[in-house]
């Protein structure tokens, strides 16, 4: 029963680390609307965390560069379990107009394990939430695996 | 005389596990936090999280991993969230609910003043032990934070002892049950005219002490990467979370205990603990409606404020009830 | 007579301390501290001093009613002070000359290291 | 003389004494072999002069029972020259339960100290003068607190500060430690000349040495020279307990000393100068009972406990850090002392005792970490604690002691002084003593803050690479911590026994003075005073603990069920990124918040304060004898206006 709870919990109190790997602050600036009184994530248990030890889901947005690769990996390893990954735009997922640039090493998903990928130049807030709600779902799954 | 042993023994556990102890502490602190957050939501016209998101939030940090990073130092960092904790019961247990205080005749005020030092000390002390920078820059806010209350905190204590011994004809009473039982006898101390700026300075106080806006400056989560707590994962943060939860709680209840106090009809038995409740859930929203309408200070500036106008409003406290008004 | 006494031994001790506070240099400091223990000294044996007093050594016997003496005591006070001034300069000098080797200079606003 | 005679409990103050003053002597002829052939040199040594401090301590418990229990005096002329026409001749050694309690304190420390030492020293050369000077202090110290003589705690002034100032300056090539010593050798001379002048001074009014008949001389005969005396008396006691204003030679010779001489110049030292103190103010000139010198007293030290701690705040050394703390707490005890109430007194006293034991344990943690790191720099420290785990935990009882976290020692003795400070400004109706209360309440926190600073970055925090191979001190040096922790512990959760064994009886003979005349032999018509010891508050450190206990054996239970201690850790040499430090995604580097800035919030609001203080403690020795003379000659004034 504790278990039950405790993954009831673990989705019902997703909160975000959000990683920007040379992002244009397009994602990040629809990322923080979110949180808006518009559509307010907070009544759905999120939270934007500070530190990554205390994220569920981490949101990785832009390019991947050259230069934030590591940090972003190192970053992502600090979360701990069970951790959700979800990349936001197309630029993680495949690099977008930057795409062959010597200095851009998206996707992400060929480094980590990606979960969720929400799509979109920036995405819409909707999108956003609905592909947060699919982290929280998965979230859940893996707390029940653990 | 053993079984009379055994149940008085059953009783203190009681006490300590279930009411005013953990049971207890740990359903309201959370409900009060829960009520917190909602109302800040909806002050700032969101919808806001469910009145239970803390207990979701502590539960799911129970069943998170906790890494304990290689720089800390393991036991200390492990420790401090539990020995934090059950500091912050025990106080909560010498705290008269409306003249009912389960240990009481323990500790006094200035003993009181001193166990709310444990707790913060605790946080502290893990956060050093963690290691990281973030949390070294946390930990001096926090401590200043805590010297910021202290001078207020002492002048408002003092003021309270001195007008309750002098209405009690003894000069000083320092003594936490007879303070609430002096209210329950003569009405509460906010009553009196030098009790009003204490009960104000204290009612600032509590934000303070919490860590609740415009004064948390120790947590800033989006300058400091959540400060004290930027190392710790898991369920040692869940005991950091339901410490804060029970601070809330704590400070909140004693600041009804000590101005608060008997205020009752006397018509249904429990008619005083009610109204007690209702105090601490009011002050509890008055804390939530200073955290939506204000922004975070910088440390110097909660320093100063603390030591000019809330110590001196208690400092304006403490020369009336020396004077006997 | 004996007030000269007095005041003499109570300006060696300003003397001193005048010395120790407007001297610059660890040597005078150290002899403003020998001053101020010699007034200190003037000051015991002035006070054990009587007119007219002989020295207090006496057989047995010998002692009567109209023996006059100087009060022994602030003698051997005197005795125990000179050689704890004595001890004072001697290591007090030993210092300067410690603090001379590794500070290189005699002026004591240089030796500061330890401030604030 | 008949053993019988020879274990009389009469004369073991006069034992306590010699054997430290033996032990000196045996040491340095012990030191006639060529020191090359041994293995360990020092160690013939140090085990000597741990016997000799060892049977010093136990002479003096062994006076606990007669002296403070059943509340006798022992009066002992040396060489059984007693008093000759109504005057005292000889010389003589008297012992009330104040003697008894700082000659306890005293031994304690010095005993401790002697069991730390042996393994601290052993890097330095010179060590059997170390001994020699060492056992000279300790002796020179107990003559001055179980004299009877006023000459005597003159002759033992001079002794300890001599073997004092010899020992801070005994580590010549730590940065300032002449400097310091010569400091300390100057103001220090003019604290003795002080009391040398009083003494003479008084000596030329009635005659005589003896502090009993002294005491039943001069009340209600003060004239002009007597205050002047008395001024002269304060003054040198003064300089011996470091407080305001002499307490910059304090931070410089606790600094610059070795660890245990340290412990001895804080614990014992200052404690030695607020014997003299209690004894010129409460006996000789019985000048406590007017309200001008209560205030002197009170004033000063909350002055000391002020100014010091905010000194504290600045520095940037552990060992001076220290110092500037150890003036503070001694300004508690000046303060309680000052109230003048048997409460009050009582309080002072147990607070001097609390502050022997936990600032010896500070002074021996900061040596440990000197003995290993070689430096006390906080800005260069960190992360001892993976390092040296058993010195952090018992660094740590310390640090709570001294800030006065519940259940340790600081707490109940700091928590009487309030008690009795407000109960004194509500007796006498004085706002004045109130302040007291709140002043003594805010340094208690800052005292906390600055260990907070301390423990952040000499133990907390990251490791310097440099001193990853850094290890435990040696287990005889843990042991001498040991000791004094758990005595912490113990006098802090047992505040009824300690109060009611060791500090209420020196509290009575403090008030009774009569006793303390008639006891030796002179007349006196002091009546016996009423004392009370009754406290308004209610602090019940065992059952708290017990609750404390019963709550976190619950949680544990929770949390060992919940698999709490079930954590991820790293494993192997290599630090895997998980593991390491969250710093928002760069390579993990040496940081550490430094110790110098850590309460910037606290100190840019008193950046004033703070440059005024820095400027006027300028290290130059010719103003710190300016400041002596000036308190002098304010102290001379005062006592002529008031008394």
């Amino acid at each position: 029963m504790f278990q039950k709870l405790i993954a009831e919990s673990t989705a019902k109190s997703p909160w975000l680390f959000h990683i920007n790997s040379g992002s244009c602050n397009g994602c990040d600036i629809e990322l923080v609307a979110i949180l808006t009184p518009r559509y307010d994530v907070e009544r759905l248990g999120f939270k934007l965390a500070g530190s990554p030890r205390q994220a569920d889901i981490v949101v990785v947005t832009g390019p991947v560069t050259k230069q934030s690769l590591n940090r972003v990996l190192s970053t992502i390893s600090q979360v701990p379990e069970p951790r959700c990954i979800v990349t936001m735009g197309s630029c993680p997922q495949s690099g977008n107009v930057f795409k062959g640039s010597y200095s851009v090493c998206a996707p992400l998903s060929q480094y980590v394990h990606v979960d969720v990928d929400i799509a979109g130049c920036a995405p819409k807030p909707e999108a956003i939430i609905d592909g947060l709600a699919k982290a929280t779902k998965i979230l859940k799954e893996k707390r029940g695996r653990m | 005389m053993t079984a009379n042993i055994f149940l008085n023994g059953l009783q203190y556990l009681g006490y300590i596990l279930i009411f005013p102890g953990f049971l207890f502490c740990f359903v309201c602190g959370m409900l009060l936090t829960g009520i917190d957050r909602k109302l800040v939501a909806r002050m700032q016209k969101r919808v806001g999280p469910p009145i239970l998101q803390p207990f979701y939030d502590f539960f799911k940090l129970c069943g998170k991993e906790t890494i304990v990073p290689a720089a800390a130092s393991r036991t200390t960092f492990l420790m401090a969230p539990l020995v934090g904790l059950a500091a912050l019961v025990v106080i909560q247990l010498f705290i008269p609910i409306h003249g009912f205080s389960a240990f009481s005749g323990m500790a006094d005020i200035i003993v009181i003043l001193y166990l709310l030092l444990i707790p913060a000390l605790a946080a502290i002390l893990g956060a050093a032990a963690s290691g990281s920078p973030y949390a070294g820059v946390g930990l001096s806010r926090e401590m200043v934070t805590i010297i910021s209350c202290e001078l207020p905190l002492v002048l408002i204590l003092l003021a309270v002892a001195k007008t309750v011994g002098n209405a009690m004809g003894t000069g000083l009473c320092f003594s936490m049950s007879d303070i609430a039982d002096y209210q329950v006898q003569h009405g509460s101390l906010i009553t009196r005219l030098s009790m009003i700026p204490a009960a104000i300075a204290f009612a600032m106080v509590i934000p303070g002490e919490t860590g609740s806006h415009p004064f948390d400056t120790a947590e800033a989560e989006t300058e400091i990467c959540e400060g004290m707590h930027a190392e710790y994962s898991g369920a040692p943060l869940a005991a950091f979370k339901l410490s804060h939860a029970i601070k809330v709680l704590t400070l909140t209840s004693l600041f009804v205990a000590l101005f608060f106090g008997g205020i009752g009809t006397g018509l249904v038995a429990l008619d005083g603990v009610i109204v007690f409740a209702l105090c601490v859930i009011a002050t509890a929203l008055f804390i939530s409606f200073v955290h939506a309408v204000t922004a975070r200070l910088k440390i110097e500036q909660v320093f100063k404020y603390y030591w000019t106008v809330v110590s001196g409003l208690a400092l304006v406290s403490l020369v009336l009830a020396w004077y006997g008004m | 007579m004996i007030q000269f006494n007095y005041i003499a031994a109570f300006f060696l001790i300003v003397l001193g301390f005048y010395t120790i506070v407007t001297k610059y240099n660890l040597v005078k400091t150290v002899i403003g501290m020998s001053v101020m223990d010699y007034g200190v000294n003037l000051l015991i044996i002035t006070i054990g001093y009587t007119p007219g007093g002989t020295a207090p050594i006496f057989t047995a016997g010998e002692l009567t009613q109209a023996s006059y003496f100087v009060d022994p005591i602030p003698q051997a006070l005197t005795l125990t002070s000179i050689v704890i001034g004595a001890c004072v300069t001697a290591m007090s000098m030993s210092l300067v000359i410690r603090l001379h080797e590794s500070y290189g200079t005699l002026d004591t606003r240089e030796i500061r290291r330890l401030r604030g | 003389m008949n053993l019988a005679n020879m274990t009389d409990y009469h004369h073991f103050p006069i034992y306590a004494i010699m054997v430290l003053f033996l032990g000196a002597f045996v040491v340095s002829v012990a030191g006639a072999k060529p020191s090359g052939n041994l293995k360990n040199p020092a160690g013939a040594r140090a085990w000597i002069a741990l016997c000799a401090t060892g049977l010093s301590l136990f002479f003096l418990v062994m006076l606990i029972k007669p002296v403070m229990l059943e509340g006798e005096i022992i009066a002992y002329w040396m060489g059984s020259r007693a008093i000759a026409g109504g005057y005292a001749i000889g010389i003589a050694l008297e012992v009330d339960a104040l003697s008894l309690f700082f000659a306890l304190l005293i031994a304690t420390a010095v005993f401790v100290s002697a069991i730390y030492s042996i393994r601290y020293m052993v890097h330095d050369d010179c060590v059997p003068q170390y001994y020699v000077l060492y056992c000279l202090l300790a002796g020179g110290v107990l003559g001055l607190v179980l004299s009877g003589d006023i000459f005597n705690m003159f002759v033992m002034v001079e002794i300890l500060t001599f073997a004092a100032v010899a020992l801070t300056a005994f580590r010549t090539k730590v940065y300032g430690a002449l400097e310091a010593a010569f400091k300390y050798l100057v103001v220090g001379c003019m604290g003795s000349t002080a009391i040398l002048t009083g003494t003479i001074m008084l000596y030329a009014q009635y005659h005589t040495l003896n502090l009993a008949q002294l005491a039943s001389l001069i009340p209600g005969t003060l004239n002009n020279a007597t205050k002047l005396a008395f001024a002269f008396l304060y003054i040198g006691f003064s300089t011996k307990a470091f407080i305001v204003p002499f307490h910059p030679l304090a931070a410089d010779a606790h600094g610059a000393a070795p660890a245990s001489i340290s412990v001895l110049i804080s614990g014992v030292l200052t404690k030695s100068g607020i014997y003299g103190i209690i004894r010129l103010t409460y006996f000789l000139f019985q000048t406590m009972n007017l309200g001008s010198m209560q205030f002197m007293l009170v004033f000063i030290g909350s002055v000391s406990m002020f100014v010091c701690v905010t000194m504290a705040l600045a520095q940037h050394d552990f060992k001076r850090l220290l110092a500037y703390h150890s003036i503070s707490q001694i300004g508690y005890v000046l303060a309680a002392v000052g109230l003048s109430t048997s409460l009050g007194i009582s309080a002072g006293l147990y607070h001097a005792m609390n502050h022997t034991l936990f600032k010896g344990l500070l002074f021996l943690a900061a040596g440990a970490v000197l003995h290993e790191t070689g430096t006390t720099d906080l800005g260069k420290l960190g992360g001892l604690s993976k390092k040296m785990p058993h010195t952090t935990a018992l660094f740590l009882i310390g640090a709570f002691s001294i800030s006065g976290v519940p259940p340790f020692n600081g707490f109940a003795s700091k928590w009487m002084i309030y008690q009795a400070s407000y109960q004194k400004a509500v007796e006498t109706n004085n706002i004045g003593f109130l302040a007291v209360t709140i002043i003594a309440l805010v340094t208690s926190t800052l005292t906390l803050a600055s260990f907070v600073k301390v423990s952040q970055s000499v133990f907390f925090g990251q490791l310097p690479r440099e001193y990853e191979n850094v290890k435990e001190v040696p287990f005889g040096m843990r042991l001498a911590m040991g000791i004094l922790a758990v005595l912490c512990i113990l006098t802090g959760i047992f505040p009824n026994t300690v109060t009611g064994v060791l500090t209420q009886p020196a509290a009575k003979a403090v008030a009774d003075v009569g006793e303390y005349i008639t006891a030796m032999g002179f007349k006196s018509n002091l009546p016996v005073p009423e004392v009370s010891f009754v406290q308004v508050g209610v602090w019940e450190p065992i059952n708290w603990l017990l609750i404390l206990c019963i709550a976190l054996l619950a949680l544990t239970i929770v949390a060992v069920a919940g698999k709490y201690d079930r954590v991820s850790e790293n494993e192997g040499e290599q630090v895997e990124t998980k593991y390491q430090l969250f710093y928002g995604g760069e390579k993990n580097v040496y940081s550490q918040v430094g110790g110098g800035d850590l309460f910037w919030g606290f100190k840019h609001n008193w950046r004033h304060y703070f440059d005024f203080m820095h400027d006027l403690h300028s290290g130059i020795v010719n103003d710190y004898a300016l400041w002596a003379v000036v308190a002098l000659a304010l102290a001379i004034v005062y006592m002529m206006i008031v008394l």
